[in-house]
């Protein structure tokens, strides 16, 4: 080999001849593991547009019951360590070890206050059983403490941001409607749906003439509007939303692990000038992650939100 | 019939259109000798004439020639469009039932074939049709996808839970012939399956007589909307008629409240029975309760039935011993309402 | 290739600030926006074809700046085109089957 | 020209790739392309023969019409079983991951694939998804056939779908990450003056396999996580009963599965083009035209998946759409045909073995694809799908295609990779016994399919027996054809005549090596001045420069 004896640059590979070919490398490597990334989340939104536009209320229903706050505070979050990831790269081209560690850490604290939230997210989820798998929700007995925790945790539900005004009066509304005996056991911890929006939003559609025979049927029976044939649906769309959720968290811990790496390495100082592409490449792959909520955030949170603004019809 | 006394080459040919398939066959077939004689003889003769007759020799190079690629691009794509236009032609002619077919219910079920004919009589794994008449399918499965398959008849399609899809031949040979599940489906997918038996109308009818115990389908239907279910309280015509008017309706257009419309198939009345409310008629309320739960998939057949036998100005009476009714059936796979298209998000 | 890292500087923090106000932007819009009726005041899909398309030029700004893809090469643009590409294509020959399909359906 | 004597190495290097460290830390370790396809090889061999005793299973249970030898229960798993290690652990690693993994850094003049590590990880990944689906097997196995159909897998089927179906996601990134190391080496790793248009067509098969392995794959792995949810939850996505659709499943699942058929035949492809090209000893007529015709192989195929389900209720109009997009991708395979026979004309065509395997291609890829037509069309399509015209079709093309250039492929560079001539004598007898029981056991099997007998069958009408005891009688002599290169292949690492470093004389930049390769590949950067399958004095072939040594250095 020539270069045995030659200057070896820190963090050259075996394989390579130079440092511009390594990083190269890495770059079409990380460009095509994107590819293949986004292929992964498009079997995902393919089952999501199909079943999206044969049960377009459904999903507003169920959509409705995310919270679009927490949804767009974290796609600011996402957001924010968007910008510290790309001045990390920034600095470390600049080979600014400081500013690097300080860089790190503030996204890997943004990514963690997302899977906070995130967290909060689905335990709320989780307490109103719209878990859809069969036994992952709060099971509650019939007049138990249960019940009363869960009674407490449902006043205690942070309403749609948008729409203090109207939600309250929404939340009035079914307030009224629901009798306070009506706590819902659930001793085997399925999914449930008691939402009087998704009447409302299905009435609408109706009336507006959205829906077609066909989805209709989906929803209806005896002119009245069949709570187990609207849970499928709904039911359907929170599968997704947790699978397409829970796919992109596990992509935010592992890149949590890969921040935890880049914190040591760049700790260490091994980033210069010279050789930075770890924290290019790592970079990528945050930036595409972030890239992916900011498709998820308005396709699982803001569907059909207007209905529950009484902006409907 | 076949008989395992020979080995069969060629499967027998014993629908209308089966002759279609074959041709297509036997011109594939030509258009693969075409090409694989022709292709093979070239390599045969290439590699002995120019085997190698000195080791490791260096022949002259000779680095392509744009005008053969461009030859042999173009050749077989068109031969290949003609193929698919064959196809497509066929496949067409296979797709859609013609009108005033014989109806018959198919219901599939782990690991059996239901049929059920106009007249009420049933039949397990075996299937018996007159020759020469159109016989339409109708057909669903109670649990995973099957399919039947007549090879004779040269025609299959998947059953699939929770919609109905069709398939049609017209028998052109008296005999008995396989009947296949040919879409994987479990333990005894191989055991699912028996005959069919193609007999001359007049047999056919005999056998209709012989073995018909109960009534037909149009008569359990009838009895089902006249007294069972009700559904005369709102259906029955005259002055008090709430319901919508169902005499003559099948095949026709129908529009809802709010918009929308659709053809009346058998798609249809059953989710009108289902599901009343999905689909409201233009001019009523939305009355009428869900029979869901209530009636069986045999007695909703039977209601489809007795409902496509009314016809206008005709008194809702019922049977005629052939279960022809003679509207226009849609084809349920086909019905042209995109169901997904329009909607609010 | 090796050319692609000699200019460091790209956009600078005023650069990277201002795509970030951008994407800030963008988010608070998306959110207002959905709040509005538009499927009814323009036509239905509206909303979402909004949401969407702020969404789009989200990404794109990522894409461009924060991934550096506009200072790369034309590897690194086509590949970050093929996976949309190909996701559209799955998107559209799936849907083709679905839409055009009838109501066939029943539900039991 | 003769130049047999100045072609050999004089001394051979001390250390190659397998003297360096004996270790079993040295090969479970290592980052050395060569050691991990060696590594795959002899995996892969492994599956292929639990796969290939499955064949002969069923084979054997389909000699009787009854189904005695096997209860249907039983027969279902072995088919079953049959296909997924047949197509996911052993066809579509097969090509890639072994002789790819080996030459294709070889072809380019590179010291290593540009992502060693990453190669190393997916063989580990091959490992753990291949020995979990091994212990599912051998726990009780699935009948659900290979293509895993909903809703019988995700409520009916009460075997070991789940065990199965996550060996089978594992592997699945397995396969992306060799496609993403393909990639990025054939960008960054060519060596100076190997431009794209002087890369071995081999190299070319692999990038374009590649892009289908990362395009594709991913959307099997979600699928058969959404399929594995669902059987476990329940929800109801492929559940028609709860609102769902089973044809949704259909389309992921051949949105990547028919794309996968040509991961599977794409690199058989790239080592026909090697073989003829190079036993003809001349330059491969229309390199471009080959060359171009793999990419758009790797794209259109994307656009064809509809075509498995003609029958399963998918609409009119997307049939017909998908129907004329599958002749369309017929044409580019059509030309690699016509380019291949005009590539023998006026050549200097020697019969070794390889190359006889070659030419068992040709042939039986031909009916392979031209039977795809069949199928195709939508009006024949009726009557033959889900029949063993199918099974026929896709053995051909699997089989009689993609496994035959792999024979071909091994036994080509097998000199090169263990440094050992293999007998000539037995890998002509064995190619013969190949070719000879192949047709015999799938010729018949179009007849059967025709006639009416479905697939996945156990038992069958009597009167299709005869032609069934053909069938079987043809799988012994394939079985027994097969069999035979695994026992002389071994036996010449011991008793192998030493290869020189090459044998055949060709120009390729892998033969300019010592036979077995050092670490490293080259001495020396290689300079590449010629085109690919350039013969004669230019490319240096006729000088002391076919020596790793003497290569110009960079
Ligand atoms: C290596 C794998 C491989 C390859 C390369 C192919 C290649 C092709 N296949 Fe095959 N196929 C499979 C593996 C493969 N297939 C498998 C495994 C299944 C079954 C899956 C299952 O259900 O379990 C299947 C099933 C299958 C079906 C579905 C059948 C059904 O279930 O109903 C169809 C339908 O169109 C089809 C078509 C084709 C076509 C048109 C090609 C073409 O690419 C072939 C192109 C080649 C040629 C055409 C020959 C050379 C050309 C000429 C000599 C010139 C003349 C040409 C013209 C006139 C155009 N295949
Ligand atoms: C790469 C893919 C591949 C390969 C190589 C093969 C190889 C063979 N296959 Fe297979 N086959 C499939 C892929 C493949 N198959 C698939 C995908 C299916 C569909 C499954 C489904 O429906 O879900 C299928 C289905 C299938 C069927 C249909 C089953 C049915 O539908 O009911 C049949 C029937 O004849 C069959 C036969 C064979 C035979 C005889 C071989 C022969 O070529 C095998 C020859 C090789 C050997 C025989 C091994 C060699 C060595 C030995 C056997 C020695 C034994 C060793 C000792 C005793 C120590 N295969
Ligand atoms: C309480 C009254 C009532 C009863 C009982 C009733 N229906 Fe109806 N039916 C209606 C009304 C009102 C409509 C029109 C509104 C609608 O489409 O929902 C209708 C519509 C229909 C339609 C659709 C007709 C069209 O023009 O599209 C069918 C089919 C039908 N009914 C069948 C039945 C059958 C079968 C039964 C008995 C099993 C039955 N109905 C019982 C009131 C009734
Ligand atoms: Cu029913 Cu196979
Ligand atoms: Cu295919």
């Amino acid at each position: 080999m020539s270069h045995e004896h030659d200057y070896h640059p820190p963090g050259l590979q075996h394989q390579f001849e130079d440092m511009g070919q390594q990083q190269d490398s890495v770059t079409v490597g990380m460009w095509a593991f994107l590819v293949q990334e986004i292929m992964f989340f498009g079997g995902l939104f393919t089952a999501y547009l199909v079943f999206r536009s044969r049960y377009p209320m459904a999903f507003a229903a169920g959509s409705n019951h995310l919270d679009a706050f927490l949804g767009g505070l974290n796609t600011l979050v996402l957001i924010v360590s968007s910008l510290t990831m790309a001045l990390t790269v920034y600095y470390a081209q600049k080979g600014k070890r400081n500013a690097q560690v300080i860089l790190i850490i503030l996204t890997m604290i943004f990514g963690t206050t997302f899977l906070v939230v995130k967290y909060f997210e689905y335990s709320d989820k989780y307490h109103h059983g719209l878990v859809p798998f069969n036994g992952l929700n709060q099971k509650i007995k019939k007049g138990h403490e249960g019940g009363e925790a869960e009674k407490s945790e449902k006043s205690q539900i942070v309403l749609p941001f948008e729409t203090k005004a109207e939600a309250s009066e929404t939340k009035t509304e079914a307030g009224s409607e629901t009798k306070p005996a009506e706590v819902h056991a659930n001793p085997r911890g399925e999914f449930q749906w008691h939402d009087e929006n998704g009447v409302k939003i299905v009435h609408e559609a109706k009336k507006g003439g959205y829906l077609t025979p066909y989805e209709q049927s989906g929803y209806y029976t005896n002119g009245e509007y069949d709570n187990d044939k609207f849970t499928q649906k709904v039911r359907i769309f929170f599968y997704i939303y947790f699978v397409m959720t829970g796919l992109h968290g596990l992509h935010m811990v592992v890149g949590l692990g890969i921040m935890t790496w880049l914190l040591v390495m760049a700790w260490r100082g091994t980033y210069s000038a010279e050789y930075y592409s770890p924290v290019e490449i790592s970079g990528l792959y945050w930036h595409f992650v972030d890239i992916v909520w900011i498709f998820l955030f308005p396709l699982l949170y803001l569907l059909g939100r207007h209905f529950l603004a009484g902006g409907g019809h | 019939m076949q008989s395992n006394s020979w080995v069969p080459l060629f499967p027998d040919q014993a629908s209308s259109f089966a002759w279609q398939i074959d041709y297509l066959y036997f011109y594939l077939i030509l258009i693969s000798i075409a090409f694989a004689i022709p292709i093979v003889a070239a390599i045969f003769f290439f590699a002995i004439k120019y085997r190698e007759k000195e080791k490791f020799a260096t022949p002259e190079e000779i680095h392509g020639s744009t005008t053969l690629e461009i030859a042999w691009s173009i050749i077989p794509f068109v031969l290949s469009m003609t193929i698919f236009l064959g196809g497509a032609i066929v496949y067409f002619n296979q797709y859609r039932p013609p009108e005033n077919s014989m109806e018959i219910f198919v219901v599939g079920k782990q690991w059996m074939w239901k049929f059920q004919h106009g007249t009420g009589q049933r039949e397990i794994n075996e299937l018996h049709v007159p020759k020469g008449v159109n016989v339409k399918l109708t057909m669903t499965t109670e649990d995973v996808l099957h399919d039947v398959f007549i090879p004779a008849f040269r025609t299959k399609a998947d059953v699939v839970p929770g919609r109905y899809t069709t398939l049609w031949f017209n028998a052109t040979e008296v005999g008995k012939y396989h009947l296949y599940c040919a879409e994987y489906c479990g333990l005894n997918h191989s055991g699912m399956g028996g005959w069919v038996y193609v007999m001359e109308p007049k047999d056919f009818e005999n056998w209709l007589a012989g073995g018909g115990t109960g009534q037909t389908p149009t008569e359990i239907g009838k009895d089902l909307f006249m007294n069972k279910l009700g559904c005369a309280s709102c259906h029955a015509g005259g002055q008090n008629q709430r319901g919508a008017k169902l005499e003559g309706i099948f095949g026709t257009e129908v529009k809802f409240v709010g918009g929308g419309s659709a053809k009346v198939d058998e798609e249809y009345i059953r989710n009108s029975i289902l599901n009343p409310s999905g689909q409201v008629v233009e001019g009523f309320q939305p009355i009428m309760p869900s029979f869901k739960g209530q009636v069986t998939e045999e007695q909703l057949l039977a209601l489809v039935a007795y409902i496509k036998s009314l016809t206008p100005n005709s008194a809702p009476t019922g049977t005629t011993s052939t279960p022809a009714p003679s509207t226009p059936s849609a084809n349920a796979n086909t019905a042209t309402k995109s169901a997904a298209a329009n909607s609010n998000k | 290739m090796t050319e692609t890292h000699t200019d460091n500087e790209h956009i600078g923090i005023p650069g990277y600030l201002g795509v970030f106000g951008i994407l800030v932007v963008g988010t608070i819009v998306t959110y207002l926006v959905a709040l509005t009726d538009l499927d009814s005041k323009l036509f239905p899909g509206a909303n979402t074809l909004v949401a969407l398309a702020i969404a789009f030029t989200k990404m794109t700004f990522v894409v461009l700046f924060f991934m550096h893809v506009r200072w790369q090469t034309r590897l690194v643009w086509i590949s970050a085109v093929a996976g949309f590409f190909w996701m559209a294509i799955m998107f559209a020959y799936t849907m083709q089957d679905y839409l055009t399909r009838g109501t066939g359906y029943f539900t039991p | 020209m003769q130049n047999v004597d100045v072609m050999n190495i004089s001394e051979e290097p001390k250390v190659n790739y397998l003297t360096n460290g004996f270790s079993l830390k040295s090969w479970l370790l290592t980052k050395d392309h060569k050691r991990i396809a060696i590594m795959y090889l002899i995996t892969v061999s492994a599956f292929f023969l639990i796969g290939g005793l499955y064949a002969a299973t069923i084979r054997l249970e389909l000699l009787t019409p009854q189904s005695d030898l096997l209860e249907s229960g039983q027969y279902n798993r072995v088919f079953t079983q049959h296909g997924i290690i047949m197509v996911f652990f052993f066809l579509i690693p097969v090509i890639p991951a072994i002789l790819g993994n080996f030459f294709l850094p070889l072809m380019i003049g590179a010291k290593d694939l540009a992502l060693p590590r990453i190669n190393l990880l997916s063989l580990y990944i091959y490992w753990v998804g291949g020995i979990l689906t091994l212990w599912a097997l051998m726990q009780g196995g699935v009948d659900t056939g290979w293509t895993f159909y909903t809703p019988y897998s995700t409520t009916f089927s009460n075997t070991y779908v789940m065990a199965v179906g996550l060996g089978v996601f594992i592997n699945g990134f397995s396969s992306i990450l060799t496609g993403l190391n393909f990639i990025v080496t054939v960008h960054t790793m060519r060596a100076p003056g190997m431009t794209w248009f002087r890369l071995p067509l081999f190299v070319w098969a692999n990038y374009a396999t590649a892009l289908v392995m990362i395009l594709g794959t991913p959307v099997v792995a979600i699928t058969i996580l959404l399929l594995a949810i669902e059987r476990v939850g329940h929800v109801g996505i492929f559940d028609p009963a709860i609102g769902g659709d089973p044809i949704l499943y259909q389309h992921l699942f051949w949105f990547y599965s028919h794309p996968a058929v040509y991961i599977m035949i794409l690199p058989a492809m790239g080592v026909i083009s090697e073989l003829i090209s190079n036993f003809s000893r001349k330059k491969i007529f229309g390199y471009e035209f080959i060359a171009f015709s793999s990419l758009a192989i790797a794209v259109f195929g994307f656009l064809v998946w509809g075509h498995h389900m003609f029958v399963s209720g998918q609409s009119l109009y997307a049939g017909l759409v998908f129907s004329f997009l599958t002749m369309v991708v017929a044409v580019p395979s059509a030309i690699k045909m016509f380019n291949w026979t005009a590539t023998l004309y006026k050549g200097s065509v020697s019969y070794d073995a390889p190359m006889l395997y070659a030419l068992g291609f040709m042939g039986l890829f031909l009916i392979g694809g031209l039977t795809g037509l069949f199928l195709g069309s939508m009006g024949l399509n009726v009557h033959l799908t889900d029949t063993y015209f199918i099974v026929a079709h896709f053995h051909y093309v699997m089989v009689g295609g993609t496994v035959l250039g792999y024979l071909g492929g091994i036994h080509y560079w097998w000199p090169k990779m263990t440094g050992r001539m293999y007998s000539e004598f037995w890998a002509k007898i064995s190619a013969m016994l190949v070719f000879v029981g192949f047709n015999l056991t799938f010729f018949p099997q179009f007849v059967l399919g025709y006639l009416g007998m479905p697939r996945r069958y156990a038992s069958y009408a009597e009167e299709l027996q005869v032609l069934n005891i053909f069938s079987s009688a043809g799988a012994a002599v394939l079985g027994t054809g097969m069999f035979m290169p695994v026992v002389y292949l071994i036996l010449s690492l011991v008793f192998g005549q030493k290869a020189e470093a090459n044998p055949w004389h060709l120009p390729g930049l892998e033969w300019r090596t010592a036979s077995p390769p050092p670490t490293e590949n080259f001495e020396k950067m290689p300079v590449v001045t010629w085109e690919a399958y350039e013969f004669g004095e230019d490319n240096g072939l006729d000088h002391e420069a076919v020596r790793g040594k003497e290569l110009v250095e960079a």
